[in-house]
């Protein structure tokens, strides 16, 4: 499996905060919101089914987050770091591909 | 993300993302997915201005940034204001503002802070002629402060200060038309856009981006938390408001006014069909629909004469 | 110092005007209000001949230009706008923005009183009522200060990264015709550099964000840093004012300007244009034999506290002169000289005289009165009353 | 008295306040601007010809002040104590029946 494309950023917005403060409340990194991992919302979560995926990327449109990505085959990956867990993408698939499924933590 | 150039031909959108994850959006939030789609289009040129609402809460406390692009925070009432301060300063430096290979100046605002209390700023700012482009993204109502209704409430719509009731106290006024007040500045280019439709969307704002002179993009993004609904759905219920005729997908260029696919297409679905799957609009009695049906009804007629007599 | 000042005869607006236009200034948020309207006037005019090149925005409301300015600013454009009281109050929530988001804007507030009832005169409480905003205030005595204020403000924010307000007076400097020394373009230049920006919004490969939401854990920090940045600007004030001095001739080096102060039984203290009065009438007790001094506070915000503790330990007492008031208390300029010698040793006399609110007029006379008043409490030892509406019809 | 503010207009006086304890505790005005006699603004005077009058009563509608009232027999006449001369009347009078004429004062 592709790794998470937010890897990277999570370790340099990590170094770059660590002892920082600007005057005016200025946010100097870029995307840095990745350091937040939404993925702990999630009640239900989507379940994947390659076999059945045609790759028409709507789920990879659709979501909010953006938390879908594409690994080496062009099949969408879910990043379960940030995936909330909406639901979109499962009620958007065309193929059924996506299942929503109650999450055991 | 490297994404390979076969699939970027499928992909419909543009591939680079310029929204990073990790943001604090409910779960379905169509205002983020509008963003999302707002800074695919636009790049990383591009200045960004947010006032008060549930944007400036997705786009992160400091010191983090949801954003890869530099975003101006602002008050509730001055993104009109605010972006004309931006497109001077940008024009005094000498940059090139608008087009191409021009930076975008961008307001993002949602339904309160544009069609209440941000509509003395955008008037302002829409008869000044400012090459920005706004985009009022509507969830008809006050949403980061807890669902209390707007200007853009619709009809028989719950919310925390229209709870219905035994008095039935539900929304009694149908949703303020933002963008017949915008196209009433005669501005050169105003459309609506929904984000079930992500490519006419986009195609939108790469027109602004090219059109000189201020442009208004109203876009339809629902709110599952405000509007009762299953996270979900928010993609189909988008897509429920155009094909019911309830939020009608149209451009305003110059004075003639076009109807978008897939508006154009067959005759509307029954409003019923867009009310179903949300939470708010349960207090409705059967009298109330026809009345919200009437309206709609009332209103795709007009836009439709509107496309006619100025097609 | 050497240098060819050129000297025209200008009301205070135009003097605003002029020292905008000398520094630079890229961007200009225009809504009229009297009596500040012609500021902005004057400005169009430069643009219409040809003389600026301004980016003019004519805004639709006094909250609108705040937050247009406040765009072009973090922008990393020269900013400006001009307002007064109504207007002014209107800014308010924009002005905290500014100095929040430390941005050196420089604005000219034309002092004018409150409404209702409906006044255009001049009163200082609409400029005193912004007082905990984080702004600068700078209060100009006449139109070469107004001038030399504007031009001074911009090296001193740029600086430090707060904004300042320069205050004139409705009417009394606004619309009246005075000499001022103009400084010519390319001295000013050397004096004030263009503007380097704390930050901006078109680097676009670093992309920022600008006044995000902070959290508990964060927001005290920041409001420190601005605190601190107010007490780093009195020496930055001091320092501009000297150079401002050493250049062009007219030294602006101390936040509160004295005359006479040294051998004085009491001193005059106040802001504005009403102390150009002041001065002239000290002249004339002074050669009655009144031991009488000058105090002009110039910079009321940040406040001068050591340059008052060293005048109230060399005199017996102080009449302050509030063309201000903060209901439910006292002047405000009395309150907060109070509150500064607290604590410091210095315990002169200190009366409270309300004088010329929403411009009742406060002439040579009125001043000999209040000293008159003043010497017979400083011979008491003891005063009858803290705050004296002088002017009260009784 | 026959003008269009009659005894009102007689019995409006300036208010000299000089006393603090005089004034009302908020600004509420109580007198009117009848005591204010406008008529010396004017530079032109408007004159009357009753022969020519048709008694349209166009000038009494559009006068701004207002300062022309309807006289006992039906003709209109001019309050020059508040008439400033702008000119309206004239300008607006079907049969000419108004002319300015410049004020000897």
């Amino acid at each position: 499996m592709a790794e998470s494309p937010f890897k990277a950023d999570i370790e340099r917005v990590g170094k770059e905060y660590s002892e920082k403060m600007t005057p005016g409340a200025i946010a100097t990194i870029p995307g840095s919101s990745v350091i937040n991992k939404t993925g702990s919302w999630r009640v239900f979560m989507p379940e994947f089914n390659r076999d059945k995926c045609v790759r028409c990327y709507l789920c990879y449109i659709y979501c909010p987050e953006p938390a879908i990505y594409l690994d080496e085959e062009n099949f969408p990956v879910f990043d379960y770091d940030y995936c909330k867990g909406c639901g979109i993408c499962a009620n958007e698939c065309p193929t059924d591909a996506i299942i929503m499924v109650r999450e055991s933590k | 993300m490297e994404i390979p150039e076969s699939v970027k031909k499928r992909l419909t959108l543009p591939a680079e993302e310029h929204f990073y994850a990790g943001h604090t959006a409910c779960q379905g939030c169509g205002a983020s997915l509008g963003l999302r789609y707002v800074l695919k289009a636009y790049g990383k040129k591009t200045i960004v201005t947010i006032p008060a609402c549930c944007s400036t809460i997705i786009a992160g406390a400091w010191p983090y940034s949801t954003l890869d692009a530099n975003l101006f925070h602002t008050a509730f009432e001055t993104t009109g204001a605010v972006i004309s301060g931006i497109e001077a300063a940008l024009k005094a430096l000498g940059y090139k503002v608008k087009g191409e290979d021009g930076v975008m100046v961008v307001g993002w605002a949602g339904d309160g802070g544009t069609a209440d209390i941000g509509l003395q700023a955008l008037s302002g700012f829409l008869e000044r002629g400012h090459d920005a482009v706004y985009i009022m993204y509507d969830n008809e109502a006050y949403m980061n402060t807890g669902i209390q209704r707007s200007g853009s409430t619709p009809y028989g719509a719950w919310t925390t200060n229209t709870p219905g009731g035994k008095k039935h106290f539900l929304e009694k006024r149908h949703k303020k038309k933002v963008i017949d007040i915008v196209i009433a500045h005669e501005i050169p280019y105003a459309a609506t856009a929904s984000d079930a439709y992500p490519e006419d969307f986009i195609r939108k704002l790469k027109k602004a981006q090219n059109t000189p002179g201020p442009s208004f993009i109203q876009l339809f993004a629902p709110c599952p938390t405000g509007w009762r609904s299953p996270t979900d759905k928010s993609i189909e219920i988008a897509r429920l408001a155009v094909q019911t005729a309830y939020f009608p997908l149209f451009e305003y260029e110059n004075g003639k006014y076009k109807i978008n696919m897939p508006s154009t297409k067959k005759e509307p679905k029954p409003i019923e069909e867009f009310l179903k799957y949300q939470g708010r609009f349960k207090y409705m009695t059967k009298e109330d629909i026809q009345i919200l049906q009437e309206w709609v009804n009332h209103e795709w007629e007009r836009l439709q004469k509107l496309a006619e007599v100025f097609g | 110092m050497d240098y060819k000042p050129i000297r025209k005869v200008v009301s205070g607006n135009y003097a605003a005007a002029y020292a905008v236009k000398h520094a630079r200034v890229q961007v200009v948020a225009a809504y009229p209000i009297t009596p500040q309207t012609s500021i902005i006037e004057k400005i169009a005019e430069f643009i219409a001949n040809g003389e600026a090149d301004i980016q003019y925005v004519p805004v639709e409301s006094e909250h609108s230009a705040m937050a247009a300015t406040i765009g072009a600013s973090a922008t990393g454009a020269r900013a400006f706008t001009a307002t007064a009281a109504q207007g002014l109050a209107l800014m308010h929530e924009m002005l905290h923005w500014a100095s929040g988001s430390r941005l050196p804007i420089v604005m000219v507030d034309v002092n004018r009183a409150m409404a209702p009832p409906w006044s255009v005169w001049d009163d200082q409480t609409d400029s005193l009522a912004q007082r905990d905003t984080g702004w600068m205030q700078f209060y100009a005595e006449n139109n070469q200060e107004v001038y030399d204020g504007v031009l001074m403000s911009y090296k001193v924010a740029e600086q430090v990264n707060v904004p300042i307000m320069v205050v004139e007076s409705a009417f009394i400097l606004s619309h009246t015709y005075d000499v001022v020394e103009m400084i010519p373009q390319e001295l000013v230049d050397e004096f004030l550099p263009p503007r380097k920006p704390l930050y901006t919004l078109t680097d676009f490969d670093n992309p920022i964000s600008v006044g995000a939401l902070a959290t508990p854990n964060d927001y005290y920090e920041f409001r420190y840093k601005l605190a601190k940045a107010h007490e780093e600007a009195k020496e930055v004030i001091k320092k501009v004012g000297r150079e401002f001095g050493e250049r062009f001739g007219r030294d602006y080096s101390s936040m509160i300007e004295t005359d006479h102060v040294d051998d004085a039984d009491f001193v005059f203290m106040g802001m504005g244009s009403l102390m150009g009065t002041v001065k002239q009438a000290v002249d004339i007790l002074r050669s009655e034999g009144y031991k009488v001094g000058y105090a002009k506070v110039r910079w009321f915000r940040p406040f001068p506290k050591e340059e008052l503790k060293e005048i109230a330990e060399s005199v017996k007492g102080i009449a302050v002169l509030d063309r201000n008031f903060s209901f439910g208390q006292e002047g405000i300029l009395f309150n907060e000289a109070k509150g500064a010698l607290y604590g410091t040793g210095a315990e002169p006399l200190i009366k409270d005289y309300i004088v010329g609110l929403g411009g009742r007029d406060f002439t040579v006379p009125d001043v000999k009165a209040i000293a008159e008043d003043m010497k017979r409490l400083i011979e008491k030892g003891e005063l009858d009353r803290e705050v004296d509406w002088y002017h009260l019809k009784r | 008295m026959n003008t269009l503010f009659g005894e009102k207009k007689e019995g409006a006086t300036k208010i000299v306040l000089t006393k603090a304890d005089e004034y009302p505790e908020a600004p509420v005005s109580i007198g009117t601007t009848l005591s204010n006699f406008t008529g010396d603004w004017r530079t032109f005077i408007p004159v009357i010809d009753d022969d020519k009058c048709v008694k349209c009563y166009i000038c009494w509608k559009f006068c701004p002040e207002p300062a022309i009232y309807i006289r006992d027999d039906g003709y209109v006449a001019v309050d020059y104590d508040y008439c400033k001369g702008c000119g309206i009347c004239a300008n607006e009078c079907p049969t000419k029946a108004i002319t300015m004429e410049k004020e000897e004062k």
